[in-house]
């Protein structure tokens, strides 16, 4: 842009203000899909970032404020279509993200907790809200009924298609019903989520595992798309010596056994080896089998452990130590039953690909350790015996989920789910028919209180060990009451909303930097644009005569809103931004 | 103005101050500056217990050094905590939000009190003897006070028992087998020790676990799952030390229940070393990765750590002793093996 | 009952509430029998980012002096706090911000230069501030909090007299100070464990009977109140203007008036002009106020019209530094203006003499129908001590003007001649005693003369008044008086006077055998007691707070000998430990 | 599907940067307090500046004491600091042996109209060409609140608890009975206004009075706070043939808080031309 034009541009700008020039940078709802608002909304809501499905977080969080569950249930629907049991069993990428949990601003929102407070206290009479389309006449094969498979149905029926789910197993809900021990979350519940799904008039066919009871080419052609859901089944095998003696169980067989209610034998010492979820499943299981004295054993650094913090606090609270930095090099039985296993020590290594930092074993450095039972919690692939995972869909033949990604974790599988949900629609409708944009609106009341940022995390209500020992499937996580989920969700910044300073208007006053309560608001010089449309590092400045701009950084802005009543110019504009998805 | 090396160490300890002094004797011109949590200068953490019993005023708890700071021109930053690290723009983020920049990291935070995971929800209750501070703020108290209640017992921890012992205060004392982690003790071990201390006024409770503890105005009620109660004024706990590192984690530095260091103390960081019982470091000997306490060791580590940073290749060996004596137990830990329990 | 002797200082930047925490802080010790003496250094620009020091002296005996290093130093602004560190002790305490809204680039933040011995505590003190009121407002309030946890100080006294301080403001103001105090307090004694020796416990000094806090400004009000003053005019000017403050609400209840002029010239005309009246009449101003009133000074001793100026002198010439003290205006004071023009200068050497001095002041200008002018500075007058409550004056000090009688009366001669060169004065309303006055010299009448004889004559009246007034004067203060041989003799004036005195005591037990001498009144100047004082020192010391040795000079014409001189014109006051050290050199 | 904002942020930056008035400030960051409606007033100035396009060697800036003293300060050209209630004086010298520089004058309310009072009348009568700033805050803020010749009848001060008693000087009626040939009120919390408003007076020949008026958000929590003037304050919109001197004084007396150009002569000489006449030897 020439000076000029820019000289001009500004004057015009105040030429068609009314007496007193309106900051507000939207004058009513508008849809933007300007990539710079799209940045911000990635970078100063980093929860729904980190979400996998985009849930709007602060949005049912304030819903849950306002003690409007169902509201809040809802929008949690709207993303993913279990709240209740992600909000049991999610592995939080949300929460790692909370701006909360940043240096200097306490402990993460429990995020999940909130998740899970909405499904347990919104009214008897709610009301699932589901926005129907015509029906298409098109016939979808769903396979699989775990997270990827329920999601991909449900959004395949809202659209209109017909669809039927065959599941290889008794029951529907996949890894949700077999993977993940009672005590973390309770069927009833599982059972409910996945009953509003298939009220949809999905079908769902039980004991058709696919390969074995029915055929994929028979369902090419009776349906106009397959989406194959069947998630990552086969176990990976520690592949040393001595793998197939007696008591030596893969993590998903494990529990699938004892989700299935029976007892397997542990003995009285346990080695579970593997660093991910499942792993501390099985140990905690053992526990509550009877089991004494349970070791985790990891490749890595305890860093490495892809599991949350609570999980980490639980199992320890039971009693299961970890061991790091070790791995299995052969299991020593007495006669066919383990006796031992010989672990060898590794050390960190890194290498110039992803993961960068590996684990190497150190030779001759095996040593034995006596054991009764090993779990090898190792994480699962694909099973491909039927169908190859690289599907192009071009065939009509869609695959979701793990079984598309690599085992990853529940919400990333519903998002998967969606994701392919929606290519299919387009395969069978020939358009896109839905599209995701970022709505802005305006917003008169900052919505919070500067007393609400002193309130610590509320725990969540646990049983004691007594109790959990008492009976396997006791849920130890017992959920917040209606008062504690009110005052956790006050803790949330409301980071969907988006502060700015017009220095259009601005006299530079700097009363708001007197009153900020962190360091968010800042005398600037330029603000470098990413190409993803996020702001960069303010440049900030000292000296007056640089000072372009006293600017708002929202994504250290906590949303006091304490700048807000002091400026005299009325220059700071408060803008709600959520991402939607609408018709296109 | 010429660019000097800023060497920044973390801990004003032994290994801190060791390596301190070696790196400002190989290196004249370079800036050196130590930051350390604690309020007061270089002192010998193993005199805290004579201390508390008043056999030594506060002068010879001090290592006399302060003004050798001065002289050896070693900036020293007391009372202040490391937050973060951030090794790609080499900065330090210190709790008061100051941010420093170093050119190379010495770690020598040293280690906590650890406490178990079972009482980590009573932690308010429990009254430590691990630095000045501590000391500090339960030296009165243990004068006035008459009875005693000590969870695990350690090394300190029987020292710090004798003590009360002599001064005719009551104790009762719960020992968790792996008090003296990573050691743990065998039943027999335990049986021994309980004989050796039946020659003090002392309860010993064995085989039994912490229920619950409870505080009416100023006086603690604790009792065992096993049922036993009792009315202390004080509750010590004992159970070992963990690593100092909270501030290292996301560092990209590689952590597990210590500092991962190699046999030159290096960590996978470039200029970043540890030394010292926060580090866990390689032992090629015996092929693992060992954690070292005592006073000794950690000069040793200090300063060849210094070397190593100075571009030196000192392999570290440990100058441990042979055994500890647990109350007539002998332990052999020149070095702790199998790290087996959770940090 | 223990010795006992803390300096407390306060250092933010201005409008963090500073001063007030300070005033706050030395009005509770106070409250506990405590000596106290406290003074504040503040910018000039009343917020934004200059430095700004209170700084309290507390102790269980007398002070002299507001002493030079601090033993706690509470930083409520990094930037300022660091370059403060300097005067805080090797092994004070530091209190200091530990979680700062914004981040400090390296060496920036002030613990990082708290020297090894100085025991260093972070409070969040920004963050609980804005924990108990909602913004940074009270972090003043939970800096004292911290402190009184530390120092264990009683936590329910010191929100008493927090109460007391915004007594008149909202009752939210209040609570959100009292919150802060709390928030803390309690913070601290949760999470400071406490390493050093500092302590009030047991220290509870007899309890003196009800003692005044107060400044030199507030004194020299109160002073003018007692003293009958009916009349004072003014215009603002630091740190003069707090006077005028006071007395626009006390002097109405008086049944006096005041005037807020439009600058000094018509603030000092507005003086003479209700002197003229007969009333009692005064005026406190500054350096440049006080220039500009120069030509009018000329007049009230010409016209012999009672006048007083109070000035409190700070850093100059011109604007100079409005917020630091200094004892500059000594020459301009004694002998500034046109022609020979005697006027009684008066200046007090501590806070209480403040009270004295304005009595006096007023008294002598009524009775020798001149100008008299009273030297306070910045430190005088905002250094806050806790003094007995000064008695009312004696109804000798209260009329003293010498009317006219009858025979007088029979041809009135305003300026009749006559021994102590003080003629009875007609007050406007006097039968018979209307007379003209004039600026012009002029014979008895008051009619304009330029008489050779006449003009010399009247000089002499005017000068002759200087011979009786020495006798209205205080005796000078001199400490040591019973020994009659000194290897040093401290002369001192003004606000430097403490210090000396103090220094004498210290010195005796280095061993120096020393005395100090001030006068209040230093002109007309006590001579003869400053020469005999001299002849018993070996050594004579004169230190002032002033770059050319202004008194120095003035009493080095007097005693005709060399003498050692001390100036210091760092804006701050004068500190014995600094009169030591010379001594120590000489 | 387009937003209706304005201009996202970096654009605005982008648009503030090329007006480029930014180098007429200088280095160091005001130290006014934050709030303080001097900040709009010196934001108009810099605005000013730029669109007269104003060298920084050839203007001048002269102050008395005060809050409103330090503005040179911030301001990147001469800058001249003097004594209180003298600025005036100092820039007519000024002015009057350099014509060739434009001069401004700026003071408080207390250093303008008490202090230096005395000095209004003259430079008005003569028509001197500077361009003179009032910050009428109508408190005495660097003295910490004290009664100013424009502080309202009976408002509460530091120096008047009891109430002011003194009737406040009307500053636009001053200016224009004293003869000033450029008479005209800006408001701080409106820098384009007081933008154009510096801008005519600076260009005006002869002397150019403007009253601004703005708060003292330390000192003043009753009159003159940012909430009363944004409800009072309103654009009095004359029109050139309306600006007569009449009008202007009925104005003057009854709309305190219009903001605009009361008054103008454009006919008047200012005082070197009068001499200049005078002294014409033919």
């Amino acid at each position: 842009m020439k000076k000029n034009d820019l000289y001009s541009k500004e004057e015009k700008l105040f030429q068609d203000k009314n007496k007193i020039y309106s900051a507000q940078s939207v004058k009513q709802i508008v849809y933007s899909t300007d990539v710079r608002d799209f940045g911000q909304v990635a970078k100063s809501i980093p929860c729904q970032d980190a979400c996998p499905a985009k849930t709007n977080i602060p949005g049912y969080i304030r819903a849950v404020f306002e003690k409007r569950h169902g509201r809040a249930y809802e929008l949690n629907r709207s993303a993913n279509i279990l709240p209740g049991v992600l909000g049991h069993i999610c592995s939080r990428p949300c929460e790692s993200a909370c701006r909360h949990g940043e240096p200097d601003n306490g402990v993460s929102v429990g995020i999940c907790h909130l998740k899970r407070s909405c499904s347990d206290l919104k009214s008897g009479s709610h009301r699932i809200i589901e926005g129907l389309y015509a029906p298409t006449e098109k016939k979808v094969a769903v396979i699989g009924s775990g997270p990827a498979g329920l999601a991909a149905a449900h959004d395949l029926s809202i659209l209109g298609h017909k669809v039927v789910i065959f599941e290889g197993l008794e029951k529907p809900g996949g890894m949700l019903m077999y993977g993940i021990p009672e005590f973390r979350l309770p069927r009833d519940l599982l059972m409910l989520e996945i009953k509003n799904i298939l009220r949809l008039g999905i079908q769902l066919k039980t004991n058709k595992a696919i390969g074995v009871d029915i055929s994929l080419d028979l369902l090419k052609n009776e349906y106009d798309a397959v989406v194959v859901a069947t998630g990552c089944v086969s176990p990976r095998k520690l592949n040393i010596a001595g793998e197939d003696l007696k008591n030596i169980y893969n993590g998903l067989d494990f529990m699938k056994a004892v989700n299935e209610g029976q007892k397997p034998l542990v003995g009285d010492k346990v080695i579970v080896i593997g660093a991910g979820f499942t792993a501390v499943d099985c140990a905690r299981s053992a526990i509550r089998l009877g089991a004494s004295d349970v070791s985790i054993n990891i490749r890595k650094t305890i860093e490495y452990m892809r599991i949350d913090e609570t999980e980490k606090y639980e199992a320890q609270f039971e009693g299961i130590k970890t061991v790091s930095l070790i791995q299995p090099s052969k299991i020593i039985g007495n006669g066919n039953k383990v006796i031992a296993v010989e672990f060898q020590r590794t050390r960190m290594e890194k290498t110039d690909t992803p993961p960068y930092r590996v684990s190497i074993p150190i030779e001759n450095s095996q040593f034995l350790v006596p054991t009764d039972s090993v779990i090898a919690a190792l994480g699962q692939t694909p099973d491909e015996a039927v169908v190859s995972k690289d599907l192009d869909g071009l065939d009509g033949v869609f695959a979701a989920g793990d079984f598309a990604t690599g085992s990853s974790d529940v919400i990333s599988a519903i998002a998967g789910g969606r994701k392919s949900a929606r290519a299919i629609d387009e395969y069978l409708i020939g358009e896109k028919r839905k599209q995701t944009v970022v709505r802005l609106e305006n917003h008169e009341t900052t919505d919070r209180q500067r007393s609400y940022d002193f309130i610590g995390k509320v725990e969540m209500n646990t049983i004691d060990m007594e109790e959990r020992l008492s009976k396997a499937t006791n849920e130890v996580e017992t959920g917040y009451n209606d008062d504690q989920a009110h005052e956790e969700a006050k803790r949330c910044y409301l980071c969907n909303l988006e502060y700015e300073i017009d220095p259009l208007i601005c006299i530079y006053c700097s009363a708001c930097i007197d009153v900020a309560p962190k360091d968010c608001i800042k005398m600037i010089e330029s603000v470098p644009v990413n190409s993803d449309g996020t702001y960069g590092i303010y440049e900030e400045t000292d000296d007056w005569n640089n000072v372009v701009s006293i600017a708002i950084d929202n994504a250290r802005c906590i949303r006091c809103g304490q700048c807000l009543a002091v400026c005299p110019m009325d220059c700071i504009s408060v803008t709600k931004t959520e991402l939607i998805e609408i018709d296109t | 103005m010429p660019f000097n090396d800023h060497y920044v160490i973390i801990g004003n300890g032994p290994a801190g101050n060791h390596a301190a002094r070696t790196l400002r004797k190989k290196d004249k011109d370079a800036k050196i500056t130590i930051i350390s949590d604690e309020r007061v200068p270089y002192y010998y953490k193993p005199k805290l217990t004579n201390f508390i019993a008043d056999e030594i005023a506060k002068e010879d708890l001090m290592v006399n050094f302060l003004n050798s700071y001065k002289a050896k021109d070693i900036r020293i930053r007391l009372g202040q905590e490391v937050e973060r690290i951030d090794s790609e723009s080499k900065t330090l983020f210190l709790q008061h939000m100051e941010k420093i920049n170093y050119s190379k990291l010495i770690i020598a935070s040293g280690s906590r009190a650890r406490v178990l995971p079972a009482m980590s929800r009573y932690a308010n209750h429990l009254k430590f003897v691990t630095s000045y501070t501590d000391v500090m703020a339960v030296k009165e108290e243990i004068r006035k006070a008459k009875d005693f209640f000590i969870f695990g017992g350690d090394l300190v921890g029987f020292k710090f028992l004798r003590l009360l012992n002599s001064m005719g205060k009551t104790v009762t004392i719960l020992i968790y087998p792996n008090a003296f982690w990573p050691y743990n003790l065998t039943d027999n071990m335990l049986a021994q020790i309980t004989e050796s201390l039946s020659k003090f006024k002392v309860d010993v409770i064995v085989k039994d676990d912490i229920s619950i503890i409870d505080d009416k105005n100023g006086l603690y009620r604790v009792k065992t799952q096993k049922g036993i109660e009792k009315n202390v004024d004080m509750v010590f706990s004992f159970n070992g030390l963990i690593p100092n590192i909270d501030f290292a984690k996301g560092s990209g530095v590689d952590i597990d229940h210590g500092i991962l260091v190699n046999e030159y103390l290096k960590t996978n960081v470039d200029s970043i070393y540890a030394c010292g019982s926060c580090a866990q470091i390689y032992n090629p000997s015996i092929k693992s990765y060992t954690t070292s306490i005592g006073w000794p060791n950690a000069v040793v580590q200090g300063e060849v750590a210094a070397f190593n940073l100075l571009g030196d290749h000192k392999i570290i060996e440990s100058v441990g002793r042979k055994y500890f004596d647990l109350e007539g137990v002998k332990i052999k830990t020149i070095w702790w093996e199998d790290i087996d329990d959770e940090v | 009952m223990k010795e006992f002797n803390i300096i407390i200082e306060i250092c933010g930047s201005a409008g963090e509430g500073t001063i007030s925490a300070g005033e706050i802080l030395s009005r509770f010790m106070s409250g506990q029998g405590f000596e106290i003496m406290s003074f504040d250094s503040y910018p000039a620009e009343i917020r934004g980012f200059g430095k700004c020091v209170a700084h309290t002296r507390i102790s269980t005996n007398r002070i002299y002096s507001p002493g030079k290093l601090a033993d706690v130093l509470i930083a409520l602004n990094d930037k300022h706090s660091i370059s403060q560190l300097s005067a805080l002790k090797e092994n004070g305490l530091l209190i200091y911000d530990s979680q700062p809204p914004r981040p400090h680039k390296e060496d920036k933040s002030v613990v990082g230069w708290a020297k090894p011995g100085m025991i260093s505590y972070g409070i969040p003190l920004n963050m609980l501030a804005h924990k108990a009121a909602g913004n940074a407002r009270g972090m003043n309030m939970v800096a004292l909090g911290a402190v009184a946890a530390l120092l264990h100080v009683d936590q329910h006294g010191f929100t008493d007299s927090i109460k007391v301080r915004y007594g008149k403001k909202k009752q939210i103001v209040i609570d959100s100070n009292v919150n802060s105090f709390l928030e803390g307090y309690n913070w601290t004694e949760k999470n400071i464990k406490k390493i050093d020796p500092h302590s009030f416990k047991g220290m509870t000094p007899s309890k003196q009977k009800e003692k005044l806090i107060i400044n030199g400004n507030q004194l020299v009000a109160q002073a003018a109140l007692v003293a009958n003053l009916s009349f004072y005019a003014g215009y603002p000017i630091t740190p003069a203007t707090k006077i005028m403050e006071i007395l626009s609400r006390e002097l109405p209840k008086h049944g006096g008036v005041l005037l807020q002029t439009e600058d000094e010239i018509s603030a000092i005309g507005a003086v003479i002009g209700a002197g003229f009246g007969g009333k009692r009449a005064m005026t406190a101003t500054s350096g440049p106020g006080f220039a500009l009133m120069t030509e009018f000074t000329g007049l009230s001793v010409m016209a012999e019209v009672p006048a007083v100026i109070i000035d409190s002198q700070r850093a100059g010439p011109s604007t100079g530094m409005p917020t630091k003290t200094e004892q500059s205006d000594f020459n301009s004071a004694v002998s500034g203006g046109t022609g020979d023009c005697p006027r009684i200068v008066l200046a007090p050497t501590d806070t209480k003499s403040c009270y004295e001095a304005t009595i006096l002041a007023l008294y002598l200008a009524e009775k020798y129908q001149t100008l008299v002018v009273v030297l306070l500075d910045f430190f005088l007058s905002n250094s806050i001590r806790n003094i007995n409550i000064p008695e009312k004056p004696s109804s000798k000090y209260l009329d003293a003007n010498i009317a006219p009688d009858k025979n007088d009366l029979k041809d009135y001669q305003r300026y009749k001649i006559t021994k102590n060169g003080v003629s009875p004065r007609a007050i406007p309303g006097t039968p018979g005693g209307m007379f003209f006055s004039t600026g012009l010299e002029h014979d008895v009448y008051g009619r304009p003369n330029y008489s050779e004889a006449g003009h010399l004559e009247m000089t002499q009246k005017r000068f002759a008044k200087f011979n009786t007034v020495l006798s209205e004067a205080p005796a000078p203060e001199i400490s040591a008086i019973d020994r009659d041989e000194f290897d040093i003799g401290i002369i001192s004036w003004g606000s430097s006077a403490g210090a000396a005195h103090e220094t004498v005591m210290s010195a005796q037990k280095e061993g120096i055998n020393a005395s100090s001498f001030s006068s209040m009144m230093v002109s007309p100047f006590p001579e003869k007691a400053l020469i005999e004082f001299a002849d018993k020192c070996k050594k004579i010391l004169i230190p002032e707070l002033n770059f050319s040795g202004q008194f120095a000079s003035f009493a080095t014409q007097i005693l005709k000998r060399p003498v050692e001189r001390l100036n210091f014109i760092t804006g701050r006051p004068m500190a014995s430990e600094d009169i030591l050290q010379k001594m120590r050199d000489m | 599907m387009e937003t209706i904002r304005s201009a996202y942020l970096d654009e605005k930056l982008e648009i503030v940067k090329n007006i480029d008035f930014l180098k007429y400030r200088s280095a160091d960051l005001p130290t006014w307090c934050p709030g303080c409606g001097y900040f709009g007033i010196v934001d108009a100035f810099y605005k000013a500046c730029r669109e007269l396009d104003l060298k920084h060697e050839n203007m001048v800036t002269v102050s008395g004491i005060g809050c409103s003293g330090r503005t040179p300060i911030f301001i990147n050209s001469y800058g001249f600091h003097t004594l209180h209630g003298r600025s005036i004086p100092v820039a007519s010298g000024l002015k009057l042996a350099r014509e060739d520089l434009t001069v401004f004058a700026v003071a408080g309310d207390g250093d303008a109209l008490g202090i230096g009072g005395g000095h209004l009348p003259h430079v008005a009568r003569k028509n001197i060409n500077i361009t003179f700033l009032l910050f009428d805050n109508s408190i005495y803020g660097l003295t910490k609140g004290q009664s100013s010749s424009t502080t309202p009848y009976e408002m509460k001060t530091n120096s008047h608890p009891a109430g002011n008693p003194d009737t406040p000087l009307n500053p636009i009626k001053l200016a224009l009975s004293y003869g000033a040939s450029f008479v005209a009120r800006g408001y701080a919390g409106d820098p384009q206004g007081l933008k154009q408003i510096i801008k005519e007076a600076t260009l005006h020949q002869g002397f150019s009075f403007i009253q601004i008026l703005t708060p003292c958000v330390t000192f003043d929590k009753e009159n003159k706070t940012w909430k009363n003037l944004k409800e009072k304050v309103y654009d009095l919109n004359l029109r050139k043939e309306e600006k007569n001197m009449e009008t202007a004084m009925r104005m003057a007396e009854n709309e305190p808080y219009g903001v605009g150009i009361f008054f103008q002569d454009r006919q008047r000489p200012h005082y070197q031309e009068i001499l200049r006449n005078l002294n014409k030897t033919d």
